[in-house]
């Protein structure tokens, strides 16, 4: 298996968000700033890497009927981990992503790539697999809060661009979020085309 | 050790056990007989159950997979393509494979060979003209060139050309889907064998009409001569409706039928020019509606 | 014989309809309420106007030309009706990017995304002035006060004195001494957005198009009709927090919105029934809004919210079929 | 008092230009065309070869089954061949072609003018008689009238409409009929109503025909089972599921025929056939033509022998005017645009219409903006704008399901919408593909 | 592939108790890890408010937890000394359920003589971009209408000038300006009841954390 | 009143999709069809609700006093996955026609932002058991709200000409942005 391709695929032609759809409800919940994006991809991603190792060292010793309990055990108990730890040590990141941070549990990508891909594949490319997605997530996460940020208070990762009072509010609100992310979605399927 | 720590692993083991034990019984009571082939697609796919295939639900993809007897509609986002083949093996789907086939247009009535006797005005669509009538040229077989087919192609290798009126296929693009023969109402499609390099050799017309109404309507019209079924060696030609028929799993493309043929009407496509008469089948070559591909 | 004929499927005639007449029947429908917005606020309601006209048709050229790469069909007027009544419903001091923002969004979110003409959902004028509304708050609640009556009120709108008195803990009687007389709201002599003041103006429109056949009566009087009753019952349940109906029909968008906005086809109903069902709906959520939320006038999210509604309603109201077998 | 039938509707312009033309006879053609599929139903077969001597009348197709009937020569001469010729119906048909030789009929036939009103006949006979003369229905769907005639097991018919409605522009055959052969329409009326054993008769006519309406009322005076009922003027009241509405306010209920709610409709022209047929011993063999157009010299109601070429009767009308773009057999709501003025006239052709070059193409298709008057309009109470996108999107079913088949065609849809949408090219195009759908479904089962 | 272990019920139920049992334990181990820090967090985040809200201080007093008059929960507020034990002012958490999205808590510092020296909002759910605002809205040194640092709720009319108030409230977001107001006029309440030894309210040792994780 | 107050907040003004940006996944995914999105939303309120209470008990009963509340995300989403099985199975045999009107929607539920959501939030806005189950059914209307409407939206894009780069996803997103901009009209009711 070619490592770099299991890398790389995650952020264009297979990425979770663009393409495959997946865990939107963290994609539009958490993006009103790039930073935000960023925290929540980069969360999700420590979650996705792990659950793939350890999905994809113990997968032989599971039996099939409770191999997704397994996971989702397996899963949760990274996401605790990053609860517990950001608690600890990022307190205002964990204000800000709230609820999303359990809900990582949930996130489609993570038991799906556990699934799809760990539990068929070596440790090492489980890894990287995860490490791909992880980070194609992230960068549309941080993407999509870019675009909202500038978009609704004309400023990227903070750093004003125009004056904020020429942003339009409805960017960093629920409405702004579905429409913004259904352009982005467009221009990425243009772009994927030429 | 604290006793939190007890706790924790008290709590979340006893969650894990009971809840197994009674999904176990429950399970076992509550058994029902379902295809076991559902079972076995659902392994293969990635259980993500995320509805992203539009199905509510791996197990829903999996009915569907069974219940379909071919996979085309049918993807998994998540698993991707290497899922779907495991899919198709436990289907056995793939053994089913079909010796390689294109579409091939069988009619040449370009403007310039079939003079229009009347104008269409209605709604731009094959279907909707041929049901009012037979078509703006004295052909009645012909080619309406509102582009049904073109329609209906999901693999882009259909294009009208503008100037021929006719639409082209890309044998490339091609996967002998069949579609446009449905959609065609004059039924001008045919799924030849795919030759070698490309080659075809095939009656581009479908006109049943008598000699003289077809080539009155029609220049290159096959006229039910029948100089080509007597030239054919290998009785790869048939004729009935006033209609000749090469059958491509007969035909060897030795290219005798297309030089008897007294109005051009068999077309031969990707063979290199000829040594003898070159001037006489440079015509419905290069006006064929494949004569764009490369030679 | 050599001239081809012409062969069609029937019928061979065809009606004297168009897009067109029904479009430029509503340009000239919007003249009266257009002339009171002048005589009121001056000229700069002619200013914003323009400027939203041409924004939107600007806008629906170059997204045709450039990015659909189809023919420019700006000529059909239906990017005219939406400017206008895009104007219509923004404040007369609104600047001038942010009309253009307004027309971006309703003709470019609101209406080309959806391929055009015809396809958009949503009402396009609403879509972007409801942008605006979330968006700008403050730009979009700053009232310009009535040119004739200047120093009378302080600018806010009706609805809006009404929402913050009420917040105050003032009762209407209390409230009522600051709000113009009824015969002030009919006539349109208050403040508000460009086009919405002046009931009698609007209600003018509405009777040339009910007798152009371009509108049915069917949703602005069920809109009209259900906030009268609705209004009307909490009136008299409680007159010292609710306003009479009258107040509720002549003030804010109700009448612009029930016979401009509501009717707009491509996003209403396509039966009668349909339509009241709709109209319904709609009278029902502004009273809501009004009364109840924090928005003090809510008929353009109410129209926005049965358009949501509306592909159910075509869905299951079907008109009465012929011989149907019960 | 007015009826009419309430739902939809649409009223285009009259334009009834040869209303005060009286019928004329058309020379005879040198040849003529008798296609052997001029009705819905089974082809008839032919029973003449190329060379056979015919006279006005004898059988040159036989009824080759139940929903079937003959097919007469209308003229005498010789059968020069037996080939596919082009028919208002767009496609090559198989027809009779028969060189003119003189005016030769059949023995029997009664070519005078006597108005006979009596006949010993009892139903069966004049049902009999009806098949042997070729009748089929000549308000323009052509169907076999013996079939009509002969009520399914179970239903019975209660009361006999007959259409004098005419509610297609332009088209004044069946008003002439009825100024011009009311007595013998009368008669035609009570043999229908004879055969299918009704005691009531109601003769319907759009209020645009005053004259036919008082013409009628007269022949009805001392007719107790028989009257006239006077119609507002409004397309499609001809459709006969309309006209049951508008005279009797019985609605047919979907997909079932007019005898469920005891009506039989019958055209005036049908009538008169009858009457030819039963007490003249005439088949069907001649029809009132209405030849109009806003640019034709002479608008006129001819009366045709089946088989005459179109370009006979344009002739006769002052010939094809320079600005013709499209000519329609039958009227502009219903009518089918032919492609050559070679076609022949058959039993359903009511009128050729020509229409000028700046009406002939159709106005440019715009987006539907669905303002919902095609489904105002709609007789049948159906959603136009919806089947005709499903249609364009093959949704089939989903078409089915919003009844589709209830069609009758109209063009009250097309007529109206704003944005010229080719609603009806399309619906038709569904109500073929869904009624191929059913019938295989139904030869499944 | 490896052959995968089959689905029998004693295969299932010892594979899923040593999945959640390894888990757990993990889960436990991090649990205790991060507790601490997680307290520490907490309070931290408590004391950089403080802080932030009162002049320089060297010492917390004990917090106190007080009924306020016009509310159903408890204020709790933090007393600060200086070095000489001197009170250099007093931090209030107060709240309101007046915001546009209902409750939200803030924290008030007062100096002794009853001005405002800062001010923080500590948790809140309103707009952002409109009610959001607020945090940085009333302290804005350019804006002296707006501006509530250096005043003195007992002498400056806490209201929003619509209201009659002498303190601009945020454009287009009034609710939350009144709410805002509303909770610090609380605080100065509670705060002015209690310097004026007035109630009977309850004092807490250790600053409450909260467990868990919600 | 105060359920009152919980209805209308949940269905209107914080729907769980349109303002909460909870159950997008199914939101997209299941909203082809307004049949299909008929069952998913009786589906989702059938175990929205069972999930709450279970959940809840769980909380108060177990994990509180034991003091291990940080166990709430792990210990609720095993217990709602075995949950959503539980029913599957029993509902399978019990009632085939329930099943297929609701069943086949169950395996998507579980990996549902919403159930988990809703369990959580329920804990957090420190309700009672009793509106914990108002609050979850009410915000199970709310998503069949918003799923019912967006079926019929899309239903009705499925016969517009959307431009091609727009199609399926995109245009999906936007409709459900300018929905979302309409249900901010309710903001403030409560
Ligand atoms: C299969 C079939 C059977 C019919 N049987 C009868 C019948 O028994 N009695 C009758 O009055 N009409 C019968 N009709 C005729 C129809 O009612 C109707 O008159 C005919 O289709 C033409 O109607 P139109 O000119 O309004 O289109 C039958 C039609 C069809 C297609
Ligand atoms: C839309 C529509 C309009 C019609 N208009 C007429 C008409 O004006 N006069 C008429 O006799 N038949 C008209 N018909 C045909 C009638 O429905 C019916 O078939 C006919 O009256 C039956 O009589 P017949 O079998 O004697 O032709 C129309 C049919 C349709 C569908
Ligand atoms: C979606 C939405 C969010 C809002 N958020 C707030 C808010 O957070 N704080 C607030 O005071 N007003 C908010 N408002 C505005 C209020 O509803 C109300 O219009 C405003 O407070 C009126 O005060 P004004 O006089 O300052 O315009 C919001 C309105 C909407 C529609
Ligand atoms: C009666 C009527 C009302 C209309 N109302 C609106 C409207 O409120 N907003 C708008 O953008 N366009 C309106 N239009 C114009 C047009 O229908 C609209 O641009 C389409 O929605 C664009 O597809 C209206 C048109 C008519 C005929
Ligand atoms: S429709 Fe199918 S068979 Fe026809 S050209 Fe396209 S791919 Fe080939
Ligand atoms: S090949 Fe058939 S479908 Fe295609 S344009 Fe010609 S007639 Fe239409
Ligand atoms: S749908 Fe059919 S019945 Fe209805 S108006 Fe159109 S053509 Fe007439
Ligand atoms: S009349 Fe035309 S524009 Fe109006 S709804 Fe019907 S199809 Fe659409
Ligand atoms: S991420 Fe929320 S439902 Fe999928």
């Amino acid at each position: 298996m070619n490592q770099m391709k299991n890398f790389t695929k995650g952020f264009l032609k297979e990425n979770p968000v663009f393409v495959l759809l997946l865990g939107m409800c963290p994609t539009l919940g958490v993006t009103s700033s790039a930073i935000n994006g960023m925290g929540m991809g980069l969360a999700t991603t420590f979650v996705l890497v792990m659950a793939n190792f350890v999905v994809s060292l113990v997968k032989s010793g599971i039996p099939d009927k409770v191999r997704i309990p397994s996971f989702i055990v397996i899963i949760a108990t990274f996401v605790t981990i990053v609860q517990l730890t950001m608690q600890a040590y990022l307190p205002s990141l964990y204000e800000s992503l709230g609820l999303f941070i359990p809900l990582i549990v949930v996130n489609c990508i993570v038991l799906g790539r556990a699934e799809a891909f760990a539990s068929k594949n070596t440790v090492w490319s489980s890894i990287v697999d995860g490490l791909g997605m992880g980070l194609g997530f992230t960068f549309a996460l941080t993407l999509l809060g870019a675009v909202r940020e500038f978009l609704g208070s004309g400023k990227v990762f903070g750093l004003t661009i125009y004056p904020e009072h020429y942003g339009s509010l409805i960017f960093v609100l629920a409405p702004g979020a579905f429409i913004a992310l259904g352009y982005l979605i467009a221009l990425i399927n243009k772009l994927k085309k030429a | 050790m604290s006793i939190t720590l007890i706790y924790t692993v008290v709590v979340l083991s006893a969650i894990g056990i009971i809840a197994a034990i009674i999904l176990y019984y429950v399970s076992q009571k509550f058994m029902v007989h379902e295809d076991p082939r559902i079972d076995q697609i659902e392994e293969a796919l990635p259980s993500a159950n995320c509805g992203g295939c539009g199905y509510a639900g791996c197990r829903a993809f999996a009915e569907a997979c069974v219940e379909e007897n071919e996979l085309s509609s049918l993807f998994c986002p998540v698993g991707g393509n290497e899922c779907m083949n495991e899919v198709a093996n436990i289907l056995g789907l793939e053994a089913v494979q079909k010796a390689p086939k294109v579409a091939v247009l069988r009619c040449n009535g370009t403007c310039d060979h079939r003079p229009k006797t009347n104008q269409f005005d209605g709604a731009k669509s094959c279907s909707a003209a041929s049901s009012l009538y037979s078509g703006e040229t004295a052909c009645a077989f012909g080619c309406l060139g509102y582009g049904d087919c073109v329609d209906v192609c999901d693999f882009d290798a259909l294009h009208m050309n503008p100037e021929t009126g006719l639409p082209e296929v890309d044998d490339e693009k091609c996967t002998a889907c069949g579609a446009c023969v449905d959609a065609c109402p004059k039924d001008l499609f045919e799924l030849r064998k795919k030759m070698p390099k490309d080659r075809k050799i095939y009656v581009a017309c479908r006109n049943e009409d008598k000699g003289a109404a077809a080539k009155k309507a029609c220049d290159v019209a096959c006229i039910g001569c029948s100089k080509c079924f007597k030239e054919c060696p290998f009785d790869a030609i048939t004729m009935e409706n006033n209609l000749a028929f090469i059958d491509s799993d007969k035909c060897k493309l030795c290219r005798k039928c297309v030089t008897v043929c007294p109005t051009n009407s068999i077309i031969e496509v990707n063979f290199p020019p000829r040594k003898i008469k070159p001037e006489q089948v440079a015509e419905p070559t290069s006006a064929g509606p494949d004569s764009t591909d490369k030679a | 014989m050599n001239k081809l004929l012409t062969v069609s499927p029937s019928p061979h005639v065809q009606g004297d309809e168009s897009i067109r007449k029904i479009m430029y029947g509503v340009v000239l429908a919007m003249l009266p309420a257009f002339a009171m917005s002048v005589m009121f606020f001056g000229w700069n309601s002619v200013k914003v106007t323009l400027i939203a006209i041409a924004a939107s048709v600007f806008f629906e050229y170059v997204i045709q030309k450039y990015i659909m790469k189809v023919k420019p069909t700006v000529d059909d007027g239906s990017a005219i009706v939406t400017g206008i009544l895009l104007a219509f419903n923004v404040p007369v001091g609104l600047p001038v990017w942010l009309i253009v923002l307004g027309a971006l969004v309703a003709i470019g979110v609101g209406k080309m995304s959806f391929g055009g003409l015809g396809q958009n959902p949503f009402n396009p004028a609403l879509v972007g002035r409801v942008f605006l509304l979330i968006s700008f708050p403050v730009q979009m609640t700053t009232w310009t006060a009535n040119k004739v009556v200047a120093d009378g009120f302080s600018g806010a709108t009706p609805l809006g004195l009404l929402k913050e008195g009420l917040k105050n803990g003032e009762t209407i009687p209390q409230i009522t001494s600051q709000l113009p007389s009824h015969f002030d709201l009919f006539w349109g002599n208050m403040s508000g957005s460009l086009g919405e003041i002046s009931a009698v103006a609007l209600l003018l429109g509405g009777v040339y198009m009910l007798w152009k056949k371009i509108i049915s009566w069917h949703t602005p009087v069920a809109v009209l009709g259900t906030i009268f009753i609705f209004e009307g019952i909490l009136w008299l349940a409680n007159p010292d927090r609710f306003m009479d109906p009258m107040f509720h029909l002549f003030t804010g968008g109700a009448m612009l919105g029930a016979i401009f906005m509501a009717t707009d086809m491509v996003s209403s109903p396509m039966t009668h029934v349909g339509q009241l069902i709709f109209g319904v709906g709609i009278g029902i959520i502004t009273v809501l809004i009004r009364n109840f939320g924090a928005y003090p006038e809510g008929i353009s999210f109410a129209i926005l919210i049965m358009n949501a509604f509306t592909p159910l309603i075509n869905a299951y109201v079907k008109p009465t079929r012929f011989g149907r077998v019960a | 008092m007015l009826k009419t039938f309430k739902m939809g509707g649409v009223h285009p312009a009259e334009n009834k230009l040869s209303a005060g033309k009286a019928i004329e006879k058309l020379p005879l053609p040198k040849t003529v065309s008798i296609p052997v599929a001029q009705h819905i139903g089974a082809p008839a077969t032919v029973v003449v070869k190329r060379g056979d001597e015919v006279k006005v009348g004898t059988v040159i197709a036989q009824s080759s089954g139940f929903v079937s009937t003959n097919i007469h020569s209308s003229v005498s001469g010789k059968v020069k061949k037996i080939d596919d010729v082009m028919d208002s119906s767009g496609y090559k048909k198989k027809a009779v072609i028969i060189e003119v030789e003189g005016d030769e009929w059949e023995q029997g036939i009664d070519t005078s003018d006597n108005l006979i009103k009596e006949t010993h006949l009892d139903a069966k006979e004049i049902n009999a008689k009806v098949l042997a003369a070729g009748i089929v229905g000549l308000g323009g769907a052509t169907f076999p009238t013996h079939v009509k005639l002969s009520p399914p097991p179970g239903m019975t018919a209660e009361v006999l409409l007959i259409n004098g409605v005419e509610c297609e522009p332009y088209l004044t055959s069946d008003h002439r009929l009825m100024l011009e052969k009311g007595a013998e329409i009368i008669v035609g009326t009570k043999l229908l109503m004879k055969t299918l054993g009704v005691n009531k008769a109601v003769i319907g006519i759009e209020n645009n025909k005053p004259d036919a309406i008082t013409r009628m009322q007269e022949f009805t005076a001392n007719e107790p089972e028989i009257s006239v009922q006077p119609l507002k003027v409004k397309y499609p009241q001809g459709g006969e599921k309309q006209l049951i509405k508008a005279v009797t306010g019985k609605e047919v209920p979907s997909g079932a025929l007019p005898i469920a709610v005891g009506a039989v409709v019958n055209n005036v022209g049908t009538a008169f056939a009858v009457y030819e047929a039963v007490m003249k011993n005439k088949p069907l063999v001649e029809r009132v033509v209405t030849v109009t157009g806003k640019s034709v010299k002479e608008p006129s109601n001819l009366m045709v022998r089946i088989g005459t070429p179109v370009t006979d009767l344009v002739e006769a009308a002052g010939g094809m005017p320079e600005d013709t773009g499209k000519v329609i057999s039958g009227g502009p709501m219903m009518g089918r645009a032919v492609t050559t003025l070679e076609v022949p006239v058959t039993k359903g052709t009511s009128g050729i219409l020509l229409i000028r070059d700046d009406e002939a193409k159709r106005n440019e298709v715009e987006p539907c903006i669905r303002c919902g008057k095609c489904v105002n309009v709609c007789p049948m109470g159906l959603e136009p704008y919806l089947l005709m996108t499903m249609s364009e999107k093959k949704l089939w079913e989903r078409s089915e399901d919003r009844h589709v088949m209830d069609c009758i065609e109209c063009g009250s849809c097309s007529f109206t919408c704003p944005s010229n949408r080719p609603l009806l090219d399309y619906i038709r195009l569904g109500k073929g593909t869904v009624g191929k759908l059913i019938r295989a479904r139904k030869s499944q089962n | 592939m490896m052959a995968k272990r089959e689905s029998s019920f004693i295969n299932m139920l010892v594979t899923l108790f040593a999945v959640t049992f390894i888990a757990s334990a993990s889960l436990g181990l991090v649990n205790e890890m991060t507790r601490d820090a997680i307290k520490k967090a907490n309070i931290k985040a408590q004391e950089k408010a403080i802080a932030s809200v009162l002049p320089k201080f060297d010492k917390l007093g004990k917090s106190l937890m007080v009924l306020p008059k016009d509310g159903p929960d408890s204020l709790e507020l933090f007393p600060a000394y200086d070095a000489q034990g001197k009170e250099v002012g007093t931090a209030v958490k107060s709240y309101t359920n007046k915001g546009f999205s209902g409750h939200f808590t803030i924290m008030v510092g007062f100096k002794p003589d009853g001005t405002i020296s800062g001010y923080e909002v500590l948790q809140h759910q309103e707009t952002p971009g409109l009610g959001s605002k607020m945090g940085e809205w009333f302290r804005n040194k350019d804006k002296p209408k707006q501006d509530i640092i250096g005043k003195n709720p007992g002498k400056v009319n806490f209201h929003v000038s619509k209201d009659g108030g002498d303190i601009d409230a945020i454009t287009a977001a009034t609710i939350s300006s009144r709410a805002f107001l509303d909770a610090v006029r609380r605080a100065y309440n509670t705060w002015k009841n209690e310097s004026d030894g007035m109630s009977g309210s309850k004092t807490k040792n250790e600053a409450q954390t909260e467990g868990g994780n919600s | 009143m105060q359920y009152i107050i919980i209805i209308i907040s949940a269905i209107f003004v914080n729907n769980i999709v349109l303002a909460q940006f909870l159950g997008i996944c199914p939101f997209l995914g299941v909203s082809k069809k307004t049949s299909t999105a008929i069952g998913m939303a009786g589906a989702v309120a059938f175990v929205m609700t069972l999930a709450t209470i279970v959940t809840y008990l769980i909380q108060y009963n177990i994990l509180v006093p034991l003091n291990v509340a940080y166990l709430q995300t792990i210990s609720f989403i095993l217990v709602i996955a075995a949950l959503v099985q539980l029913v599957e199975i029993i509902l399978k045999k019990v009632s085939p026609a329930l099943y297929q009107a609701l069943g086949v929607f169950l395996p998507l539920i579980t990996t549902n932002c919403a159930i988990l959501g809703v369990a959580i939030l329920t804990i957090q806005k420190d309700f009672n058991l009793m509106e914990g189950v108002v609050y979850a059914i009410s915000t199970a209307i709310g998503f069949g709200l918003a799923l019912v409407i967006f079926a019929g939206l899309r239903e009705h894009l499925d016969l517009m000409n959307v431009p091609k780069g727009l199609k399926g996803t995109p245009i999906a997103l936007i409709t459900a942005g300018i929905l979302a901009m309409a249900f901010m009209g309710f903001s403030g009711i409560v």
